[in-house]
């Protein structure tokens, strides 16, 4: 029986079922908190027409900036991009497709997504371009806009530590939107830095639970750091 | 004289009060962290998910899983807590936030602000901007008071697209303080030697004049 | 012969497969716990906010803080998770528990489920049992046939207050195993010894019997 | 200054500003993580009219059940009640107003409250007596209702460990409603077992972040068992 072991052995078998025109969930925040290998087998696999749903879309030679060079994106669902040039020139282009969402909102659509929410309203965006197209409802005398949920095909989170169930600890500020990518997600993979036995992780703090996630696997992160500022 | 980037962060920590919770914006903003007055305390909340945000890192200190809003390596004080952009958003969104200090492009009399787009220009997003303005129970914007080309940044109505609507309560200029209200900037203090008419005269929105306008003590 | 609790449990329990994430009800639906087979692993999922429920503790083990959503003292077994009320619905609602047990006071061939609530009775609530039934994979009933009158609570329609609609998949009583699509109770199973009269005789809605109808293995 | 020192010393300050006619949010499942001795307090007190929001509403001599024999509450929502005779006596009798909400939807309503969000869609209760009044939209093909956040003037909420900070720690399933709770009310008293010093709860690991906690006290708990069962 294969029971409840999530752990795969190679990055293959961890995106396997991923597919050309799939909607891709990302945690990470910048370059903090990505799951570099897991972002490196989709490039290998030159998987296309990708909508990929992502705070950030990396940089021109790391994170899911790898994934502009072969126009393996179609569209990115994102609050702040353009750190990388292939980006802008794509953009500008109109070979890509950028649909831009308030942080604070496309965190809020993941998590409706996994929770079985299709919708909900926020005062976020209202009166703003991000409005176009969308209700108007007046609660308590203010308005609000409605924001439909995402869910994807994929989901790739980035993890601390997982126990062979699924059970995911994220490490200090790494954590950003991993958590409610990984409830978003259809198939959940998890590259994480160590796999502990189960039981190992403090039960009360588990970030994310084993019940939404697919598959782990054990990565090699170089970690880069996008500013590096320091006092003296 | 026009205020220094510095002195309007200095102008900006008089509005910090014991035990505020704070959001700072990048750029000048940012700066507000180092004039938090000694006899306060104020916790600083970074979006990406830390409420308890410290001053960068020594050398040593680097670490690749701590950074700020800005993407900047950052430390944690001591009885920080961090958490996921859900719960993050959570807390601004939901008015916990008591203060959050940003720029922006322009600003209008009906408290409209525009800090996130040019039309013509390549658009990076907005980030958090939109939550933030939504929801703190505070905003104070931070920006010069007229652009490099000496047109007013301070205008009836925006003219660029807005980030929030209705929502700032108060700006800090390099040549004045105002509070918008009842569809006006009501001109609080003024720079050190700067006019009111210089003020007026840069200001294209409707501006509220009282009788006497102090010097703001920068 | 009728099925007894217990072997309406046993057959409920052939149900389970392989890493599935399971919520069982009061009553019946506990005791599916005690008959998992040994070639598979579940995972059981309480309400209250327990992922890995594990079996009642020993005297010595008895602690007030965990308890199930029936407010017993429980165990949790290694390597479970421990959570919040939201975050345990949003398992529930997002479709990610694999299989809900739950029983019923009445089920309809749209599978429709009454469980909540009898007019003229003092109503306790609802509990967790409307997100349940609107939010898992799949769902199966467990009940007697007919209540103690005789009358049939495999009905046409509901006639109690509904706790959801649309969304029974399967029934275990104690007559029989049914499914419920395109409007009707597809006969599957018979208890050992019952006949399908005795079973069509209760069923007040519409059933459907194939040519044979093979005895349950409990 | 006091900056963020939240601990306060006696329930008098805890419950400080709660009046008749407020609706108080509790933390808590049956017996299990209840906040026991600000409820004692707010009996003490005999502030009246309240809205009480909590799953549930204690038992006759414990819990919320403790707030009725005075007919303190005019109102609860809750998901699951009637534990007890005082209670029913009243609900039928009509001086106790009773507004049964499914427990997901109503974990979800105060977590939206909290977070700023005043309405939101749910599958949960749609063709149910739940769904009486209330918006049905379709999303996908399926309808949802729609349902409207909580918030009180007053929260109170148990929890394990707190620093003075108000960063809070649950135990096990003590957890609970409490975190939503707490996010939900206007001025939030945890009532905890332990004051630690900040920096002793690990930054990750963090249930209730002090940003939504005002009062923090340390209290004695009963933590009365509601049904014990136990195997041989």
């Amino acid at each position: 029986m294969a029971g409840f072991d999530k752990v795969v052995d190679n990055y293959e078998q961890a995106m396997q079922g991923l597919q050309d025109g799939m909607t891709l969930i990302a945690g990470g925040f910048g370059l903090c908190g990505i799951p570099e290998g897991l972002i490196a087998e989709i490039k290998r696999m030159n998987t296309r027409e990708l909508t990929v749903v992502s705070n950030n879309c990396g940089v021109d030679d790391f994170g899911l900036g790898i994934l502009l060079e072969g126009q393996q994106i179609k569209k990115i669902i994102a609050s702040y991009v353009g750190e990388n040039s292939i980006f802008e020139k794509q953009a500008i282009e109109g070979t890509l497709d950028v649909e831009l969402t308030p942080q604070g909102t496309l965190a809020e659509k993941m998590r409706a997504g996994g929770a079985g929410i299709p919708a909900f309203y926020t005062a976020t965006g209202f009166g703003t371009p991000v409005a176009e197209g969308k209700e108007v409802r007046e609660f308590d005398g203010r308005p609000y806009i409605m924001e439909e949920s995402i869910t994807g095909e994929f989901a790739i989170v980035k993890a601390w530590k997982a126990d062979r169930y699924g059970n995911l600890v994220y490490r200090d500020t790494a954590m950003n939107f991993n958590p409610m990518a990984a409830t978003a997600g259809k198939i959940t993979v998890a590259e994480v830095e160590e796999i502990v036995e189960p039981g190992e992780l403090d039960p009360c703090h588990i970030h994310t639970q084993g019940i939404f996630v697919d598959r782990v696997i054990k990565g090699n992160f170089e970690k880069r750091i996008e500013r590096r500022v320091t006092r003296s | 004289m026009s205020l220094s980037r510095e002195q309007i962060a200095i102008r900006v920590s008089q509005e910090l009060k014991d035990g505020y919770y704070v959001n700072l914006g990048i750029g000048i903003p940012t700066l507000v962290a180092n004039y938090v007055p000694d006899d306060i305390e104020v916790m600083l909340q970074s979006e990406n998910g830390l409420l308890g945000m410290g001053p960068y890192p020594t050398e040593e200190e680097v670490d690749a899983d701590m950074i700020n809003a800005g993407k900047e390596t950052v430390t944690a004080v001591t009885g920080a807590a961090i958490f996921n952009s859900a719960d993050s958003f959570a807390m601004i969104r939901g008015g916990h936030v008591d203060l959050t200090v940003l720029g922006a492009f322009e600003v209008d009399q009906q408290g409209n602000i525009a800090s996130w787009m040019i039309p013509g220009k390549l658009v990076k997003g907005m980030g958090g901007a939109m939550d933030l303005v939504a929801g703190a129970k505070n905003i104070v914007v931070t920006m010069t008071h007229a652009n490099k080309k000496g047109e007013s940044k301070m205008l009836s109505e925006c003219t660029l697209p807005l980030t929030g609507v209705n929502c700032v309560k108060k700006i800090v200029t390099d040549l004045a303080v105002l509070e918008v209200k009842d569809g006006a900037f009501h001109l609080l203090e003024r720079a050190p030697g700067v006019s009111v008419d210089e003020i007026q005269q840069k200001t294209a929105g409707k501006l509220v004049v009282p009788e006497f306008v102090p010097e703001m003590n920068v």
